[in-house]
C-alpha cells in the first residue's frame, strides 16, 4: 500500500491526523481564538469569555460552544448569487489553508529525517503558491455573493495581498541567498550557530508585516473592515460556511506563526528541555518550535489592541515604497556582508 | 517614529495586567445610590387618591383605577421615563422610587401594576453587592 | 455605483448615507435622516411645561442631557423672569460639566472605533462609567437625569460628593495621558485621521458649523464665554481651538475640552457657596403659566450650541418650541467635505463630528 | 455701556438702509436684536446683515403657525461671531399662499433648516434645490405637522 511499510504507515497517520496534522491545527485555532479573545479582553480591561468549559470563569470551551453554534445555523445563500462558486469558495480556503501545514517541518525525525507530512525540497515554493492562490478565492467569493459591500471587499483583498506578495517573496530571497536551498528543513539547519533573525533583522520585520496583512490582520484588516464593508467578502456567509471562513483564517495563523519561526526563529534547536528530551529529542524540539510559534502570534495578536486601522491607499502606498525598497536593501546588505557571516552558518 | 509605534505596544502590554472594569452582573450588583430611581412604589396608606400625579405624569404612564372602594392610582412601568415628576407633586408623599431596575415581562399586560401590587417593595437583590472600592492608577479600578 | 449605508450598519447608527461609490472613492453624499424622529416640538405644544422637561430631555437622551434640559429651562427660566439662587447655578454648572465629560469620552471612543480601534472604545466607556456614577449619585439616573428644574435644580449634592468627585477628577486627569500616548500620539492614528476631511474655518462659519468642530476649525466660539449663562463668567476657563480643521484636530480636541472641564469643575466644587437651590424652598413658587412673548436661549452643550426659541401666548403650555440642535446644525458639513475621498474616510469624518441620530431628528 | 450700544448701532443701521420696509425693530435684552421686515425685502436685509453687520453664523430657522392671524412667521437667527449678538430677522407670510425666497445663498447652513421648516409647515422656499420629505417618512401624506391644525392621533388604547 503506496509502498509504505507498516511502521511508516502509522507514522504518516499520526501527523496526518495528530501533529501537525488535523488535530494540531485545530487545536491551534481553537486556542488561539480563545487567547486572543480573552487577551484582547483584558487588553481592554473587560473579562471576555466567562462561563463556557471547566475551570471557574475562564471560558475555556467558548470557541468550541461558538462552532457548535455555527454548525447548527442555518445555511443562506442570497437569492442572486452564484451558487455553485458561493458555495465552493468557503471549503476551498479552508482546504487551501490546511494545505500548507502539509508542507511545513515542525521537528527532527528520531530516524534522521524531518517531522514532515510531506517532504519536499521545495517546500517554501509551495507554501508561496498556496498563499498567492488565496486573493482568487476572496475575488471570487466575493462576486459570488452579489453583494455591494462583499465586492468592495473582495477587491480591496485582492490589491492587499498583491502587494503584500512581493515584499514577502523578496525578504525571502535574502534567506535563500542565506541557506542556498528552498528547503525549510535545509534553512532551519542552516540557523544551527545564529538565528537569522540577527543577521537579517529588517527582512524579519518586513515579512512580519507583510504577514499581517496577507493575514488580514487589525492594522491591514481593511478588506474586512467592519466600518465600512461591514466584513468585507465574507459578509453574506453564515453558519458552518462563515465557521469554514474563520477556520481558514486561523490555519492561515498557525502557518504563517510556523513559517515564521523556521525562517527566522531557528525553527526546533533550541537547548534541550531534560524531562522531555528523555523521552524522546523530537519532543524538546516541538516545545521550542511552539514556544516561539507563541510569541510570533502573540505579537500578531497584539496589533489588533494597539493600532487603528489603516486606509487602503496608505496600505499599498507603504507596500509598494516603503516594504519593497526595505527588503531590497535586505538582499544587498546579505549579499555585501557574505564574507563576515558565511563562517558563522558554516558556509 | 519608532518610539510612536512601539509605546502603544507596551501600554497596551501594561494594561493586560490591570484590575479589570467590568463588574460580573449575576454574581455582583453594583450598590445603587441613595437616588437612585428605579420602579415606582406607592404608599396605599398615605395615598388620597387626589390624582395630581396623574395630571402631571408626561407619559400618562398613571391613572387613577377603583380599588376596595378607593381611588388609587394604577402605574404602568412600560410608559414610566422615571422623571420624579410625580413623586415630587405628591402632597401626601406617598409616591416614592424604589431600587428595582430588574422588571422585565414577557407581555405587556405584566408591566400595569394595579394598586396593590403597586404598592409592593421589591425583592432584595441576589449577589453580593460591590461598588469602587478604590481608584488606583497602576492597577486600575477596584469593584469591592 | 450607488451604495446605500445604514440605517443598519455598523458605524452609521440610525442614518443612511447615500453614496455614489466608483470602485473605493466616494464622489458623492446625501443625508436618509429621520428613523428616529418623535416630534419632539409638537409633543411640547401639548404638555405644560414642566412636563416639558423630560420631553426635551430625549432629544439627546444619551449625551448630554442636562446641557439640553439646561437650555429649555433656561428659556422658560427668561420668559417668566425667574431667578434662581446662586447655589443651584454652581450645581448646574457641576452637572452640565460633569456630563460634558461624559459625553465627550463616548465621543473619543467613537472615534476609536471609527478607525477599528476597540482599545480606546472599551478605555474611554470604562472611565466614562465612573463619570456617570457620580451623576447617579447627584440625580438617580445614568443617562435622562431631569435635573434641572424650572427655578433651581432638583436636588442638592449628596454627602461626600465633594471629595469623591475630586477624586475621580484627578483618577480622570492621569488617565488622559494614556489617551494620548494610546491614541494621539499613536503615529497610526495619525496617518489616519490628519489631513483628512478638512474644513476651513471660513467654510465652517458659512456652513454654520457649532461646538468643538467649529473651534477644531480654528474659530473661537464658545457660549460659556460669549454668552455666559449661569455662572460660567466666574470661572477661569480656556476654549481651545484647533489649527488645520482635520479629523485629528476634532477628535483631539474633545480631549482637550476634558481637560478644561476638569478644570471648571474644580473651581466649582470649590467656590460653591451655601443656600437654597430652588428660587422658593418648596418649588412651588414657580408660575404655572408664561407670559405671552418670545424668548431665545442659547446653551453649549458637549456637541454645540443648543438654541431654544419658545414663543408663548400667555397660557400653560408653549405655543411653539423651536429647537435648533447642535447635531442639525452640522449636518451641512458632511455633504460638504464627502466628496472624492476614499470610501475609509467616511466613518472618520462621519464620527468626528460626533452626530447623534436624535439629535437631528428630535 | 457699551455693550448696549452695539446693539442700538445694529439697530439703528438697519433702520437707515432700510427705511420703509423694516415694520419694527427692537432689542429685546442683551444681545438679542428683533428685525421684522416684509417678505419682498427678506433677502437684501439678509445680505446686507450679512455682510455689512457680520450676522454669519445662521443659528436656526423656525416657523411659528399664528392660526388666528392666517399668517406664518418666518424667523432666521443669525449670530455674529464679532459683536456677540444673536438677530432674529422675521417675515409674515398668508396662510395661504406660504412663499418665500430662499436664503441659503446668504446662509449655506440654512440648507436643512428650510427643509424642516418645509416639511413642518409647508412654506415653500423659492430656489430652494431640494424641497423633499427630509424627518418625515417618505409616504406622509397628512398636512405638514407643525400646523396648528395638524390633530395629533390617538394613542393605541392597550
Amino acid at each position: 500500500m503506496l509502498g509504505l511499510s507498516f511502521v511508516e504507515l502509522i507514522e504518516l497517520f499520526i501527523k496526518v491526523l495528530i501533529f501537525p496534522g488535523t488535530l494540531f491545527s485545530l487545536l491551534f485555532s481553537i486556542i488561539v481564538i480563545w487567547f486572543e479573545r480573552k487577551f484582547l479582553a483584558r487588553m481592554h480591561l473587560r473579562i471576555g469569555p466567562l462561563h463556557v468549559g471547566p475551570f471557574n470563569r475562564l471560558g475555556l470551551f467558548q470557541p468550541i460552544a461558538d462552532f457548535l453554534k455555527l454548525v447548527q445555523k442555518e445555511i443562506i445563500t442570497p437569492s442572486k448569487a452564484n451558487n455553485f462558486l458561493y458555495r465552493l469558495m468557503p471549503m476551498l480556503a479552508a482546504f487551501l489553508s490546511a494545505l500548507s501545514i502539509a508542507f511545513i517541518p515542525y521537528a527532527l525525525d528520531p530516524s534522521g529525517g524531518y517531522w514532515v507530512i510531506f517532504y519536499t525540497p521545495l517546500s517554501l515554493l509551495v507554501i508561496l503558491v498556496i498563499l498567492t492562490a488565496k486573493p482568487f478565492i476572496m475575488v471570487g467569493a466575493g462576486w459570488a455573493a452579489n453583494n455591494k459591500y462583499c465586492t468592495i471587499g473582495a477587491l480591496r483583498a485582492a490589491f492587499q495581498l498583491l502587494a503584500y506578495e512581493i515584499p514577502i517573496v523578496l525578504s525571502l530571497v535574502g534567506i535563500v541567498i542565506v541557506a542556498r536551498s528552498f528547503d525549510l528543513a535545509k534553512i532551519v539547519e542552516a540557523q544551527s550557530s545564529v538565528w537569522l533573525i540577527i543577521l537579517q533583522p529588517i527582512g524579519f520585520i518586513v515579512i512580519l508585516i507583510g504577514m499581517m496583512a496577507e493575514l488580514l490582520r487589525r492594522p491591514f484588516d481593511i478588506p474586512l473592515a467592519e466600518q465600512e464593508v461591514v466584513f468585507g467578502w465574507p459578509t453574506e456567509y453564515t453558519g458552518v460556511q462563515f465557521a469554514l471562513v474563520m477556520v481558514s483564517e486561523y490555519f492561515d495563523l498557525c502557518v504563517t506563526a510556523s513559517l515564521i519561526t523556521i525562517l527566522f526563529l531557528g525553527g526546533w534547536s533550541g537547548p534541550a528541555i531534560p524531562l522531555l528530551h528523555d523521552i524522546s529529542p523530537m519532543l524538546s524540539g516541538i516545545f521550542w518550535f511552539l514556544l516561539k510559534m507563541a510569541v510570533i502570534t502573540v505579537i500578531i495578536i497584539m496589533g489588533r489592541g494597539v493600532f487603528p486601522r489603516l486606509r487602503i491607499d496608505q496600505l499599498l502606498e507603504s507596500g509598494w515604497t516603503i516594504l519593497i525598497p526595505f527588503a531590497i536593501i535586505q538582499i544587498l546588505i546579505t549579499l555585501a556582508t557574505a564574507q563576515w557571516w558565511l563562517p558563522l552558518i558554516g558556509g | 517614529m519608532v518610539l510612536s509605534i512601539l509605546r502603544p505596544f507596551f501600554l497596551g502590554l501594561y494594561h493586560v495586567f490591570k484590575r479589570t472594569f467590568t463588574v460580573k452582573h449575576p454574581y455582583e450588583t453594583l450598590k445603587p445610590p441613595e437616588r437612585h430611581r428605579g420602579r415606582l412604589m406607592l404608599n396605599m396608606d398615605r395615598c388620597i387618591g387626589c390624582s395630581s400625579c396623574v395630571k402631571i405624569c408626561p407619559n400618562k404612564a398613571l391613572n387613577l383605577v377603583e380599588f376596595n372602594g378607593r381611588k388609587l392610582p394604577q402605574y404602568n412601568a412600560g410608559r414610566c421615563c422615571f422623571c420624579v415628576l410625580c413623586v415630587d407633586i405628591c402632597p401626601v408623599l406617598a409616591l416614592s422610587m424604589t431600587h428595582e431596575v430588574e422588571y422585565s415581562v414577557y407581555k405587556k399586560e405584566d408591566h400595569i401594576y394595579p394598586p396593590d401590587r403597586f404598592s409592593q417593595p421589591p425583592e432584595p437583590v441576589k449577589g453580593k453587592i460591590v461598588t469602587v472600592k478604590t481608584l488606583d492608577k497602576k492597577f486600575g479600578v477596584k469593584h469591592g | 455605483m450607488k451604495l446605500s449605508m445604514g440605517p443598519q450598519h455598523p458605524v452609521t447608527s440610525h442614518f443612511r448615507f447615500i453614496l455614489d461609490v466608483d470602485g473605493d472613492a466616494v464622489l458623492n453624499f446625501e443625508w436618509d435622516v429621520g428613523y428616529t424622529h418623535r416630534g419632539i416640538e409638537k409633543i411640547a405644544e401639548n404638555r405644560i411645561y414642566v412636563q416639558n422637561i423630560p420631553v426635551v430631555e430625549r432629544i439627546n437622551s444619551y449625551c448630554d442631557s442636562i446641557g439640553t434640559t439646561l437650555g429649555y429651562v433656561e428659556v422658560v427660566e427668561e420668559l417668566m423672569d425667574i431667578q434662581i439662587p446662586d447655589r443651584a447655578k454652581y450645581l448646574r454648572v457641576i452637572a452640565a460639566e460633569l456630563n460634558r465629560i461624559a459625553s465627550h469620552l463616548y465621543a473619543v471612543s467613537l472615534v476609536g472605533i471609527s478607525a477599528g480601534f476597540e482599545t480606546m472604545l472599551m478605555w474611554t466607556i470604562n472611565d466614562r462609567e465612573l463619570i456617570l456614577d457620580l451623576l447617579v449619585k447627584l440625580s438617580g439616573q445614568r443617562i435622562t437625569y431631569t435635573y434641572p428644574t424650572i427655578g433651581g435644580v432638583r436636588w442638592d449634592m449628596p454627602d461626600g460628593f465633594k471629595e469623591e468627585a475630586l477624586e475621580r477628577l484627578g483618577y480622570l486627569e492621569k488617565r488622559l495621558e494614556d489617551y494620548y500616548r494610546m491614541m494621539a500620539w499613536n503615529r497610526t492614528f495619525q496617518m489616519r485621521f490628519k489631513n483628512v476631511g478638512i474644513l476651513k474655518s471660513s467654510d465652517a462659519v458659512g456652513l454654520g458649523i457649532v461646538g468643538p468642530n467649529l473651534r477644531a476649525s480654528g474659530v473661537k466660539v464658545d457660549v460659556r464665554k460669549d454668552e455666559p449663562y449661569e455662572v460660567y463668567d466666574r470661572f477661569d476657563f480656556e476654549v481651545p481651538t484647533g489649527k488645520n480643521g482635520d479629523s485629528f484636530d476634532r477628535a483631539s480636541m474633545r480631549l482637550k475640552e476634558i481637560e478644561q472641564s476638569i478644570v471648571i469643575l474644580r473651581q466649582a466644587l470649590k467656590d460653591i457657596p451655601n443656600g437654597p437651590i430652588k428660587c422658593s424652598p418648596k418649588g412651588s413658587k414657580v408660575p404655572p403659566t408664561a407670559p405671552r412673548g418670545e424668548a431665545y436661549s442659547r446653551v453649549e452643550s458637549a456637541r454645540g450650541e443648543f438654541g431654544y426659541y419658545l414663543v408663548s401666548d400667555g397660557k400653560s403650555k408653549p405655543y411653539r418650541l423651536k429647537i435648533s440642535t447642535p447635531s442639525f446644525r452640522n449636518l451641512p458639513a458632511l455633504p460638504f467635505l464627502c466628496r472624492n475621498i476614499p470610501l475609509g474616510d467616511i466613518p472618520v469624518i462621519f464620527i468626528t463630528f460626533d452626530y447623534i441620530p436624535l439629535d437631528v431628528d428630535r | 455701556m457699551s455693550d448696549k450700544s452695539v446693539e442700538h448701532q445694529v439697530v439703528e443701521d438697519v433702520k437707515a438702509n432700510f427705511p420703509e420696509d423694516v415694520l419694527e425693530i427692537d432689542v429685546q435684552r442683551r444681545g438679542r436684536v428683533s428685525i421684522s421686515v416684509k417678505r419682498n425685502i427678506i433677502y437684501d436685509v439678509s445680505l446686507f446683515l450679512r455682510d455689512k453687520l457680520g450676522f454669519d453664523h445662521i443659528a436656526s430657522v423656525s416657523g411659528v403657525d399664528h392660526i388666528d392671524e392666517k399668517e406664518f412667521e418666518v424667523i432666521y437667527h443669525a449670530w455674529s461671531i464679532d459683536k456677540k449678538i444673536l438677530a432674529a430677522l422675521r417675515t409674515r407670510i398668508p396662510r395661504d399662499n406660504p412663499v418665500l425666497k430662499s436664503l441659503i445663498d446668504v446662509w449655506k447652513g440654512a440648507l436643512y433648516h428650510e427643509r424642516e421648516t418645509w416639511e413642518m409647515f409647508g412654506i415653500k422656499f423659492e430656489g430652494h434645490p431640494n424641497l423633499s420629505l427630509f424627518l418625515l417618512p417618505e409616504d406622509w401624506l397628512g398636512i405638514p405637522p407643525l400646523r396648528k391644525d395638524f390633530v395629533l392621533p390617538k394613542r393605541p388604547q392597550e
